[in-house]
């Protein structure tokens, strides 16, 4: 989950700064998002790929400021 | 300058929330056609949300007279002289819109705004308080609304470290679709360091400091200033996320700042941005300002004149500073590691010009900006249903509920229920002044270095405001003075929401003017002046309005905050007093909403100088200490009062009724009727005589009802419950429906 | 002579003026130390008060440890003198790595503000000897990241070497998740470095420091750090 | 930056149990961390590597809670 990009990202302000101030100069900017790892079993990978957009859409992802994307990888079992 | 353009669509004027009679009144004004960026600027300042169109007419009849007043509504916000040179500035102001739209952040910046009202005018903010209104409980979606505001609320104030003291939750099936989110602030200053939003003397430069202008929020007034509809989801970028952080900073610099000569204005950037904070400070100060937006800092590239003079960009402050003295000030920002920045200067036509990369691109009047609207004057009627419901029966169907059933479904109600859910995730402790904790009537905050302290408190009508709505705003005034007397605090002084619906509706209207003259009402009669307050309109979902819903917030002195009353009982064996007179009032009660019965019957009774006498006999008895305990009477009435005084002091009771019930009533009123006026107290058992004594003098009834003590809550011939059930039933109330966490 | 203590102020800090009243109320010299010199100005106990230093943006204490006063606090915990940590402080200490552990989002993922009940584990170290292991006082927190953390085996080593200063407990010093107002392991609520001279604690000794606040039992904790420094 | 595994994560349990309630009975597990985009300037892709792992370990991520990695992507100029 990130930050729409006209959203204001105080946290982003922050560690931009913090960064500078570490002597990293070289950081034009940052944005801070939410990182969610999600476990499921699915039948296959459209369906599970359907099921985490819509999670996505209706729980994890707060619509008014945040965009979302994720991608899926396999484990085993 | 960019000509003026061809007449605007009707669909544009909408989105400007521009009436086309109010287009061509600017026009005619002006005397030319205003270009697309003077249009923008004109429909935020003439919008209903900065302008009061609506209702300037009808808040006239509000009086801030008083010797204590010292700066009266029109400015950032209101001040009283507490004497030995310190006042007190207070403030109420709603963020409704933002907040149905995102709670958090909504909620979050509702407060970051009412602190930057505060600070502005040089005072620390020593307290938050907040008015909140949600539908049901048992909706999951009212449960998330409701558990994201108050983190919102919470995460700004804790952030920033201004304690939260206190507030006022109420839960209705009619706020389902518009929250409610009222937040107050109250801050303190030395009479030299007292600042005000002018600008003055041509030449000098015009700061704006704090966050950079963003994209965010544009055209937030327009958007306060109509009916949230289905297309509301479209205006989305209206919200905005608030840096508590960057405002902490802000604060102490600005206060650091209250005391030097080289301040001479200082004004929040709220609704319409830069165009309103520097219009009104010119105006104000009967001169004008030219901006030059090329020195404003952008967070975003590409932005263009309309969206800098119209962002509402949250944590910026405008100043005007002395000539020559630019440098000393930024200094004081520059330690805070604030950005500030040079971005106009004053001139002496009375007009805000702009200009961007060189050129003029707005040249506007301003006694044609900022008060040049034509008023607005929607028609009012009172609908026929209001004198039908009037004389219904307040129970119809009857109660099928036994009295003891009722009784701890009352308590167990989440708007009579232990609310410590809502407020210990508020910080309402740091600054160490805190000296009465939320949970009681009022809040207490000592004042340094004297043994005075000021008790605070908001609270807002209910359901019967919907049958009556002078009487309701009355009896929130009434409310709001009994929960000082309480404490034994005498009002200094009144702030006030208004929150209703759309004002084109006749219903509304109505509702609207009946609720400001009540509250004019009351509080002269109860003498006390109205000092600062705002105003939210359009709180519509698809068509249905919410009740008139004024807020009031009372500050008090309290003499001596060594001696204050116990919460709740205090000890077994002490004697019960009921002062005030037994009134009955179940036409919108709070039993009757658990009943589902509708809006009907006759509003609680009233009685205004009765009111005020009784306050000054509780004020009394609470101040010399004769009273250990003192609890006012609102929600679910007497006994419901009465089983707060036990489960907190976790103490029972016995008592018994002068009164006897009517057969047809079975008592129901006599224990839920809310009545106004009333009070419990407890004494010492030698301490009676005083309360009569007191009591008489005031011409105020006052009648002994029994003792505490015991383990249950008993009201003899009626009712009885034991009291761990009515603690059990009083915890659970709003902890029961939001237990877990909410994501 | 009385002794001086010096109090963090970094943008953000909120509980500075709140420290200095408390300083004041224990016989101290309350001295204001600006993040962004690195400066004791004299100071004989240095006290790292409560806020949101940074807005705590990214994790609570993270930026703060490197501002240029942070050096002199360091100089001044190894020689031996005395630290406090409250709330933000005490994370900020964790984030220097002054104090072992972290403190992570409240378990009920709320902030917290009330009153709680704190067991003495060891009388040891300036704040702590004057009080006796067991000894049960009452203050209030107020924080959202309060869940005290350490890696096992770091756990193991603490409880041994006597660095589990307090813990969140019942009136009677009981424990139990109903007292543990946040998750913390073993209902940790404060801990010092293996020295004792390094103290970090979540609730806020400064908000219990007079009867008219509901307990003065903070004050027992600064009085005890100036009543062991040598005399003057 | 995820937190470590063995770091207890009531905000991934409240996720988790939110999506059950959801209807999502096919999650096993979730976890939250933080997402940080950084925009920087360097010479090369290895200059660059080497810096964010040193803003990394230096600041973005706490060792003792945290797991970090990170990966890089080139935007024009
Ligand atoms: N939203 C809120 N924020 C903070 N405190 C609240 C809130 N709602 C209610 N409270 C507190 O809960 C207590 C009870 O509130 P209320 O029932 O409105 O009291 P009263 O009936 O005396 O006005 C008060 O101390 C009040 O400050
Ligand atoms: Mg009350």
């Amino acid at each position: 989950m990130t930050l729409k990009p006209v959203v204001n990202d105080p946290q982003g302000l922050a560690v931009t700064q913090g960064l500078h101030a570490l002597g990293y100069p070289e950081v034009r900017g940052t944005r801070v998002g939410k990182h969610i790892q999600l476990t499921l079993v699915a039948q296959d990978r459209q369906s599970a790929e359907s099921r985490v957009e819509e999670m996505c859409r209706r729980l994890l992802c707060n619509g008014v400021i945040e965009d979302f994307h994720f991608q899926l990888s396999e484990t085993g079992a | 300058m960019t000509a003026g353009m061809a007449a605007p669509s009707p669909g544009q004027l909408r989105e400007l929330a521009l009436t086309e009679e109010e287009y061509h009144h600017a026009v005619r004004q002006l005397g030319r056609v205003p270009n697309q960026l003077e249009l923008g600027m004109l429909g935020a300042l003439w919008s209903e949300h900065c302008s009061y169109k609506t209702s300037r007419r009808l808040l006239s009849q509000l009086s801030s007279q008083a010797p204590q007043v010292v700066v009266g509504p029109g400015e950032n916000a209101g001040v009283v002289d507490l004497g030995d040179g310190l006042l007190c500035c207070f403030k109420i102001e709603s963020h409704n819109h933002p907040s149905a739209i995102e709670p958090v952040q909504g909620a979050a910046t509702g407060v970051g705004g009412i602190l930057r009202d505060v600070f502005a005018m040089g005072a620390r903010p020593v307290a938050i308080l907040d008015a909140l209104r949600f539908g049901e409980l048992d909706d999951a979606a009212q449960r998330h609304r409701f558990a994201k505001v108050v983190e919102g609320v919470g995460h700004y104030g804790n952030c920033i470290g201004v304690p939260t003291v206190g507030g006022e939750t109420y839960f209705d099936a009619a706020y389902q679709g518009n929250c409610l989110v009222n937040a107050m602030c109250v801050g303190l200053v030395t009479a030299p360091r007292l600042l005000h939003a002018v600008a003055r003397g041509v030449g000098n430069p015009v700061l704006l400091v704090g966050a950079d202008t963003g994209r965010d929020g544009i055209h937030g007034a327009t958007f306060a200033s109509v009916q949230l509809d289905e297309g509301a989801e479209e205006r989305r970028p209206a919200v905005q996320v608030g840096n508590p952080f960057l405002e902490k900073c802000l604060m102490e610099a600005c206060l650091e700042l209250a005391g030097s000569s080289a301040l001479l204005g200082l004004q929040d950037c709220g609704a319409a941005g830069l165009t309103s904070s520097c219009a009104e400070m010119a105006r104000r100060g009967g001169v004008g300002i030219r901006l030059d937006l090329d020195k404003v800092a952008r967070r975003e590239l590409g932005m263009t004149p309309y969206e800098v003079m119209l962002s509402e960009s949250q944590e910026r402050m405008v100043l005007v500073v002395e000539r020559g003295r630019v440098e000393e000030v930024r200094a004081v920002f520059d330690r805070w590691e604030l950005r500030s920045d040079v971005v106009g200067e004053v001139i002496a036509p009375e007009e805000l010009q702009v200009i961007a990369e060189g050129e003029m691109v707005a040249r506007l009047p301003l006694p044609v900006l900022v008060d040049g609207f034509p008023p607005r004057r929607p028609g009012s009627s009172r609908p026929p249903r209001v004198e039908r419901d009037l004389g219904a029966d307040p129970l119809t169907g009857g109660l099928s509920w036994t009295l003891e059933e009722a009784w701890l479904r009352l308590l167990a109600s989440p708007n009579c229920a232990d609310t410590s859910w809502i407020y210990r995730q508020y910080d309402h402790q740091v600054g160490d002044d805190t000296v009465v904790l939320p949970g009681w009537d009022a809040a207490v905050v000592r004042l340094r270095g004297r043994q005075d302290g000021l008790a605070i408190t908001v609270d807002g009508a209910h359901r019967s405001s919907l049958l009556d709505p002078r009487r309701g705003a009355q009896l929130a005034v009434a409310e709001a003075v009994r929960n000082l007397a309480c404490l034994g605090a005498r009002p200094l002084a009144l702030t006030n929401c208004l929150n209703f619906g759309d004002p084109e509706r006749e219903e509304v209207m109505w509702q609207l003017e009946e609720a400001v003259a009540g509250l004019a009402d009351a509080c002269r009669q109860l003498a006390i002046p109205v000092v600062s307050g705002n105003v939210s309109l359009y709180n519509d979902l698809s068509g249905a309005s919410i009740p008139p819903t004024p807020v009031v917030g009372v500050v008090g002195l309290v003499g001596d905050v060594r001696r204050l009353p116990g919460p709740g009982f205090v000890a077994s064996g002490d004697l019960i007093y009921l002062v005030g007179e037994e009134t009955a009032g179940l036409g919108g009660s709070e039993l009757q909403r658990l009943l589902g019965c509708g809006v009907l019957g006759p509003p609680p009774g009233l009685d205004l100088e009765l009111e005020g006498r009784a306050s000054e006999a509780v004020r009394q008895l609470v101040s010399e200490g004769a009273a250990r305990s003192a609890h006012d009477c609102s929600l679910g009435g007497l006994a419901v009062a009465l089983a707060e005084c036990c489960v907190v002091g976790g103490l029972g009771a016995v008592v018994r009724l002068r009164d006897r019930p009517t057969p047809s009533d079975g008592g129901r009123d006599l224990l839920f009727g809310e009545g106004s006026g009333r009070y419990l107290l407890s004494v010492e058992p030698g301490g009676g005589g005083r309360v009569e004594e007191v009591c008489a003098s005031w011409r105020v009834p006052c009648a002994r009802l029994g003792e505490v003590g015991g383990d249950r809550v008993e009201i003899r011939d009626l009712a009885g419950i034991p009291l761990a059930a009515a603690a059990a039933a009083r915890r659970e109330g709003i902890a029961g429906p939001m237990a877990g966490p909410v994501l | 002579m009385t002794w001086r203590c010096g109090i963090a102020v970094f943008p953000g800090t909120w509980s500075e003026r709140d420290c200095a009243h408390w300083v004041e109320l224990a016989g101290g010299d309350p001295v204001m130390l600006w993040h962004a010199e690195p400066e004791l100005k004299g100071a004989d106990v240095v006290i790292l008060p409560g806020g949101f230093a940074h807005g705590d943006y990214l994790r609570t204490g993270a930026i703060a440890r490197f501002a240029p006063l942070m050096a002199a606090v360091r100089e001044h915990a190894l020689a031996g003198g005395p630290v406090l940590g409250i709330c933000n402080g005490f994370q900020i200490l964790c984030e220097a790595q002054l104090l072992p552990g972290a403190l992570l989002r409240n378990s009920c993922l709320q902030f917290r503000c009330q009153t709680t009940h704190l067991r003495v584990e060891v009388s040891r170290g300036p704040f702590l000897s004057g009080l006796e292991a067991g000894e049960v006082l009452q203050m209030p927190i107020s924080h959202g990241e309060g869940r005290y953390y350490a890696p096992p085996e770091q756990l193991r080593e603490l409880e041994a070497g006597g660095q589990v200063a307090l813990r969140y407990c019942g009136p009677s010093g009981d424990l139990g998740d109903q007292h543990n107002p946040n998750g913390s392991l073993r209902h940790i609520a404060g801990v010092m470095n293996a020295e004792g001279n390094v103290l970090g604690m979540m609730p806020h000794p400064e908000r219990a420091c007079e009867p008219l606040l509901g307990s003065e039992d903070g004050l027992q904790l600064l009085r005890a750090a100036l009543a062991v420094l040598a005399p003057r």
